[in-house]
């Protein structure tokens, strides 16, 4: 299991070939999140890190997902710094011996990256930069992962 | 001597992303007040209720005495990745 | 999008490496099947399709998917023929804007490839061949995809 | 002429794959007994309601007439890949 924060870009297909080769893995499944074009209007995503809080919080995330999914194997790579349109942002690989659990793990895991990870995300276009908070849906793809709530009687 | 992060647009609102801060203020309430006597906007921005704060990398709830803590950080509503 | 059954091996990252690139795809996905150890006790696995009909139901279940879920780009390579532990049996890669339908589509598929398309299944040990059938819950998550039924009143 | 398939354990238990018939069979039902006449046990496994079977490739259900058909595949439980 490995969680990376980096400045550095990565190729996703490069980190799926040493992935997940145990040999009663069943399943692997790979995560990649791209910084789209948005029509030409995006120059670049800049995103910050808290180094040692945010590696610290996203491998406690990972952890619990590896326990609780069985998981065989998982990766996790996250850009940081200046991102061009085209470049990858993050990459998310659960191995499992059946796919329901290499899938929802995968899932679930990138839901807590794109809502809860301690990252702040700011937007440079032609208009200059501004920092962007999560989706409503975000936050609602998050939430599906949550223990019920108690509520007072 | 303290240092203090500023993440997101926190960090744009004040100008800079880390500071060190001496003397060491005794409580989040003392380096709440020292940092807005020196920039109002940045103190009413690190006061709303949106705004985390981590001290030594752990998340501080209510007042906090700071003792011996060297890392303070205010941390913006996250975006995630 | 493209749907391949082949007799030869292929390598996942291989493939993964020149799939959805288009300039506002923001989430790829890729599930890999892999033939599993079992503990040794299986040499192989022998994978029958029928030519002409089982690429033709696949197709058509991926140009479903591919309408269903708004993906960018969809590929499906399948192996067929004799398959050693450790080789990959299957790939699936989705693209979509956003992680949701990638996901979904994936899951979808392998739930509907797993179940209900067209191949038949040997596993081969020391103790000989056994033709094998999904397993209950490769049926029920195949199910969760199903419309409602009616139900007469 | 007609070809007809057999695929999964349908094969093991004919002991064949494909085979060439002539002439070629009028319906479905004239098939199922020209092969149970030479192997008893096929015919029975032909006949498990679980066995789909597709006349030039489409699926067919209930007794059919088969024309110009020149493929019937008899196709048991499918497994999945």
């Amino acid at each position: 299991m490995a969680v990376r924060l980096q400045d550095e870009p990565f190729d996703p297909a490069a980190l799926l070939a040493g992935f997940g080769k145990g040999p009663e893995t069943g399943a692997v499944v790979s995560f990649s999140g791209v910084c789209r074009a948005e029509g030409g209007t995006l120059e670049a995503l800049e995103l910050e890190a808290y180094p040692g809080f945010t590696d610290r919080e996203i491998g406690e995330m990972a952890e619990a997902a590896r326990k609780r999914f069985d998981l065989h194997d998982l990766l996790i790579v996250h850009r940081t710094g200046r991102i061009a349109p085209g470049e990858a942002i993050v990459f998310v690989a659960t191995a499992a011996a059946h796919r329901r659990e290499a899938f929802e793990a995968a899932d679930q895991l990138m839901d807590y990256l794109k809502s809860r990870a301690p990252f702040w995300k700011k937007a440079h276009g032609a208009d200059g930069g501004r920092w962007i908070e999560p989706r409503l849906e975000d936050y609602e793809d998050a939430a599906r992962w949550d223990a019920p709530q108690e509520r007072p009687v | 001597m303290s240092r203090v992060l500023l993440f997101g647009r926190l960090r744009d609102l004040a100008g800079w992303r880390e500071r060190q801060i001496e003397p060491s203020p005794r409580t989040l309430a003392e380096l709440r007040a020292r940092l807005a006597h020196e920039d109002k906007a940045l103190g009413e921005a690190l006061a709303h209720p949106s705004v985390r704060i981590a001290v030594d990398q752990q998340i501080a709830v209510g007042e906090v005495v700071l003792g011996e803590a060297s890392e303070i950080a205010f941390m913006p509503p996250m975006s995630g990745g």
